[in-house]
């Protein structure tokens, strides 16, 4: 028999299969596919004080082996996910990491501290690495000093423990990584998605009305992998991979690489059952390579020749 | 909606880029609307990424049969012009909330303008009008004769102007000259096409009831992306509705278009 | 009939096409396929003062719409490049850009001195973002100061033009830019690869040996285009743009985004033809797009707009 | 060298996961010797990205053919292992410098040793061994019985001995164990296989002449790009030699394996 849990700070996780914010809105569309219990979590999307009607479309482009996206943090704010889209979560055995956003260190500490106290919620991740909104995100993602005051400030009030979201869009990604740990972090998740570009070829403009987008998919899975495992060298907190997993394979890849588990994206859009058929697959990957428990896999890439 | 490997039956080149194909399965059974679209991953791999909405043209319950039409246009859509009768097409449907056939009684009025790839949705849409008793007119607009398609089976069901931008065939101009001087009273008007299209016909008709079938860039197609969003008119508090989920289909004055 | 000329300091070219550094080793295999005097120029393969010998194999690892290499700057030193390469290339009408790399500054000027004097070479590109080597290379392309102090130095001695080659993994790729630009570049190169890694589902090892590689190919081309968008509006020197082109459209896209000329790289080992190929379709585009001069597609996705 | 659509004219499985192919075309005239590679586009888009290179295993001058023996592992040659007869596959080639079949005169002794894929490119090279008088021998190397492919024809041209790590056809072990106390006294060893096999051999018969053909992964499979690097042996100044156009075959001694 494969072992496919996983314990993480706040995460008693089935499996190590959970979709990534964003991509998997608060849960409702995707449970008409499948009971979301069979998952190992669900980050939902990104949350705000205040609702966010987020940019104007076209909000999306495809792009070679990836997708741009300017969605623009849209949400209905706080109130609404508390009221709303937490609740109806709470029918499904499945912890939620919620998604925290804004503009001010004092918004992610206001939704921080509401939002750690919802039942279901059993960790955050805070989105320091949007690129879609002008002010805050990604700023708070590239300086480690902001990164680790944001972060210190936040564990100070959070009921629950706290990831933060990296930003591949830096020089240094292990010094961002190690600000968030020193601020106290419990865990990392990365990467968000790659600041990109698509013109149309016929006026030449954007073809995202916000100019610029997120690049995610297949395409940016080797820089995802680079940096994990770079930054899992270099920290003591686990982490949660992701950035173009499609197969039970990259996961196993992303663990190797150092992370103890892993978030699908927009792979989810592609194959609506992405996240069960990973699961699902597994167990047969893991007999072929010969191995019984899923955390063995975690940082082979360095731990076996350190 | 559900997930469902459709079978190629026919496929055929019907106009300059534009493809006529059947599809067979079981998520026919789910349809409940003309004006619904399907979701269509071409090719096995990673090129392209992303699926295409397509919508659907028509639907045969008895035999489990859709028919689309589409424009072969960029990489996605030429990839599946080369595929032939017998081959699987990975789809996801029926998406969307399709038109209201039932927002019109026997015995009324129901004006339907089409452009370019807009076209398609309506020709299903006007069989169920029909089959209600509706009384149905068609506009159709296209390019140019070359890239018309259509026309006969439109007009087979209901009398049917065409405008063409180079006027090789019908009216030379757009859908809205097509229209220009025709007093016909219509009950209701049902639209799909450019955006420029339909933002002309609510000038033109303001007021009238209608709904308009828009596109937008899509992702997911089911509305957890927040991708392909539209913006509603008139809300104080500037809120959205999802073009894949939400619609395609909005009452006119609805949204922002 | 269309005008494919674009004239960049240095550089008259009959088009803007050219073969990306590394991509293209010092042209001789490449004039087994088609006659290189086709081509807008071309950029050689690093020069380092002396040999190197590169990487340990594996070198290359294929990824989604892309591909890691860790080459290591494998090259026969000036010397070798001066007596054996260049003048090979003299036999072909067509300006050569020389790509200089060191692990020192001293290294680059005195590269530098030398190579700018070969009488063939039009334009020196400085490749301060190579990944895959351990010492200098992307060090000077990550830090502004250090860019700009290099980029100072080697004017000072170079007889031709200077473009720096930029690296794509900072965190303010228009910083870099302008103190390049300050340290009087004459153009600007961009982008290098991006910092990636594969695993071996086997063993959980690094495909490569040299553990991590440079991203190129069509997966980074979103990356390529935002990049060059932001920096062709903030510096005032010509830029050659470079990352993921296959086609005559994507050569406009660049254009479109603020390049003034491109190169090929990684499209070159799939298709030997390709930036003949390029070439020959360009007018056909253009025509479809009724520009007469290629040289009206430069920044039109924020020129036609400013 | 040149880059051709070659028509693919048989393609068959011979053995578990493993393929035979035919294809014709033009650049088959430009064939020196056999051991030389063809470097294959699979797939007209992206995905996969790189080129393949697959050793040509027997040669047709007269129809202009040649055949490819290769297994399906990975994703490209997977998509290769579905194409028909009749479909085009995108080559470059002739490439890389192939075995040296000139080494040997009429009467002369030679040991061709093959292991798993490495095994191809000695059916051609026997052929033309055999073809100049030489006296030839093979020694093949196989996972299992399952794995084993193209013994009959081997063994049609030569005494051909079989080794499979399993032991379920041959020898049980590695080709070493079924070389082992076989005093054969050969002149010249010519082998392809997993570079532990021809590291083997190089311990086994320390001084003697041979040629090996190496594997490395390779970008352009012309030169250009030194991907695809080894190291020779005893050189001062490290040198290093192209796989893909100073090789893949070396004289046995030139490069670290
Ligand atoms: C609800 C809906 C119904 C549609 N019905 C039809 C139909 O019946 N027949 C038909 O020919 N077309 C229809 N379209 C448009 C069709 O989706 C696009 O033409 C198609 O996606 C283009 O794909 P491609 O591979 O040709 O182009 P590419 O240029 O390769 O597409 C790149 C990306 O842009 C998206 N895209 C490009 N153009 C459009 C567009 N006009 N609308 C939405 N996304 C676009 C693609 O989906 C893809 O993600 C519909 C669109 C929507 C939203
Ligand atoms: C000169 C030469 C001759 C060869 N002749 C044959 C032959 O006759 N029959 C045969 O079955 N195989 C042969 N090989 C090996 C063959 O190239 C690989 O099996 C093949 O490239 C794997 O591709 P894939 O799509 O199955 O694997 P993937 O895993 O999708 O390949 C990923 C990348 O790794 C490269 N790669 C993976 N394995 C190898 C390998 N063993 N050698 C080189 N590159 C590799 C691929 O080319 C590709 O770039 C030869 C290799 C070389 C260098
Ligand atoms: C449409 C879309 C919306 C996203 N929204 C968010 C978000 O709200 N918060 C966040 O932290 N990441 C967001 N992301 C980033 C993803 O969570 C993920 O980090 C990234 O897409 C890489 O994974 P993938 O390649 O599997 O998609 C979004 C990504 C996409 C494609
Ligand atoms: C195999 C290989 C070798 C390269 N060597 C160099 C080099 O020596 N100097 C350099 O400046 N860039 C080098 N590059 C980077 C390319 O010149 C180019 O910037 C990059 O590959 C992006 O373009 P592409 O996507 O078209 O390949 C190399 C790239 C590859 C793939
Ligand atoms: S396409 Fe994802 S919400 Fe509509
Ligand atoms: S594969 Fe490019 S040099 Fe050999």
């Amino acid at each position: 028999m494969t072992d496919l849990r996983v314990e993480l700070p706040g995460l008693s996780l089935k499996n190590p299969v959970m979709p990534a914010s964003g991509c998997f809105g608060y849960g409702r569309e995707y449970s008409q596919w499948y009971d979301l219990s069979e998952l190992g979590a669900i980050m939902i999307k990104a949350t705000t004080k205040e609702p966010r009607f987020g940019n104007q479309p076209p909000r999306i482009a495809e792009t070679e082996a990836g997708m741009l996206n300017a969605i623009g943090l849209q949400n209905p704010g706080l109130e609404k996910v508390m009221a709303e889209e937490l609740p109806f979560l709470e029918y499904y055995d499945v912890p939620i990491i919620a998604n925290v956003a804004g503009s001010t260190i004092e918004d992610y500490v206001y939704v921080s501290e509401h939002i750690s106290k919802a039942p279901n919620v059993h960790a955050l991740e805070l989105n320091i690495s949007c690129p879609n909104v002008k002010s805050g995100g990604i700023t708070f993602g590239t300086d480690p000093v902001m990164a680790y005051e944001l972060t210190r400030k936040v564990k100070t009030v959070s009921e629950v423990p706290v990831y933060v979201k990296l930003s591949p869009n830096v020089t240094d990604i292990v010094a961002v990584a190690k600000a968030v740990e020193a601020g106290g972090a419990d865990g990392l998740t990365m990467i968000n998605t790659l600041f990109g570009m698509k013109l149309d070829l016929k006026t030449g403009r954007p073809v995202l009305a916000n100019e610029t987008g997120g690049l995610s998919g297949p395409a940016i899975k080797p820089v995802a992998i680079r940096m994990i495992y770079q930054v899992s060298q270099q920290v003591k907190v686990p982490i949660i991979g992701m950035g173009g997993i499609q197969t039970a394979e990259d996961v196993i890849e992303f663990l190797y690489a150092g992370a103890s588990a892993v978030a699908v994206g927009t792979a989810n859009f592609i194959e609506p059952l992405i996240c069960p058929r990973i699961i699902q697959k597994l167990p047969e990957v893991m007999e072929q390579l010969g191995v019984k428990k899923i955390t063995e896999f975690v940082g082979r890439s360095h731990k076996q020749y350190a | 909606m559900m997930q469902e490997q459709m079978v190629v039956k026919k496929h055929s080149s019907i106009a300059k880029d534009i493809y006529e194909m059947v599809l067979a399965g079981d998520l026919v059974r789910q349809i409940a609307r003309p004006g619904q679209f399907i979701h269509i991953k071409v090719g096995s791999g990673i090129d392209p990424l992303l699926r295409r909405p397509i919508s659907i043209a028509e639907l045969d319950r008895d035999r489990c049969e859709i028919t689309i039409l589409y424009r072969a246009q960029g990489k996605g859509t030429k990839m599946m012009a080369e595929m032939n009768p017998g081959e699987k097409l990975d789809v996801l449907g029926p998406l969307g909330n399709g038109f209201p056939v039932d927002a019109l009684r026997h015995g009324q009025k129901a004006l339907l303008v089409g452009g370019g790839i807009g076209v398609p949705p309506l020709y299903e849409l006007s069989k169920q009008l029909k089959a209600r008793g509706v009384e149905v007119r068609h506009v159709l607009g296209f390019e140019s004769a070359a890239h018309a398609f259509y026309i006969d089976q439109f007009s087979a069901l209901a009398p049917t102007s065409v405008a063409t931008v180079d006027g090789s065939r019908g009216t030379k101009g757009f859908v809205t000259d097509a229209l220009a001087g025709d007093g016909w009273n219509f009950d209701c008007i049902y639209a799909c096409g450019p955006a420029a299209m339909l933002r002309a016909l609510e000038t033109e008709y303001p007021g009238r009831r209608g709904f308009f079938s828009l596109e937008e860039r899509m992702a997911c197609g089911i509305g957890a992306c927040y991708g392909c969003v539209c913006r509603t008119k008139n809300s104080p508090d500037n809120a959205t509705k999802k073009v894949c989920s939400d619609g395609p289909v909005f009452e006119m004055g609805e949204v922002l278009i």
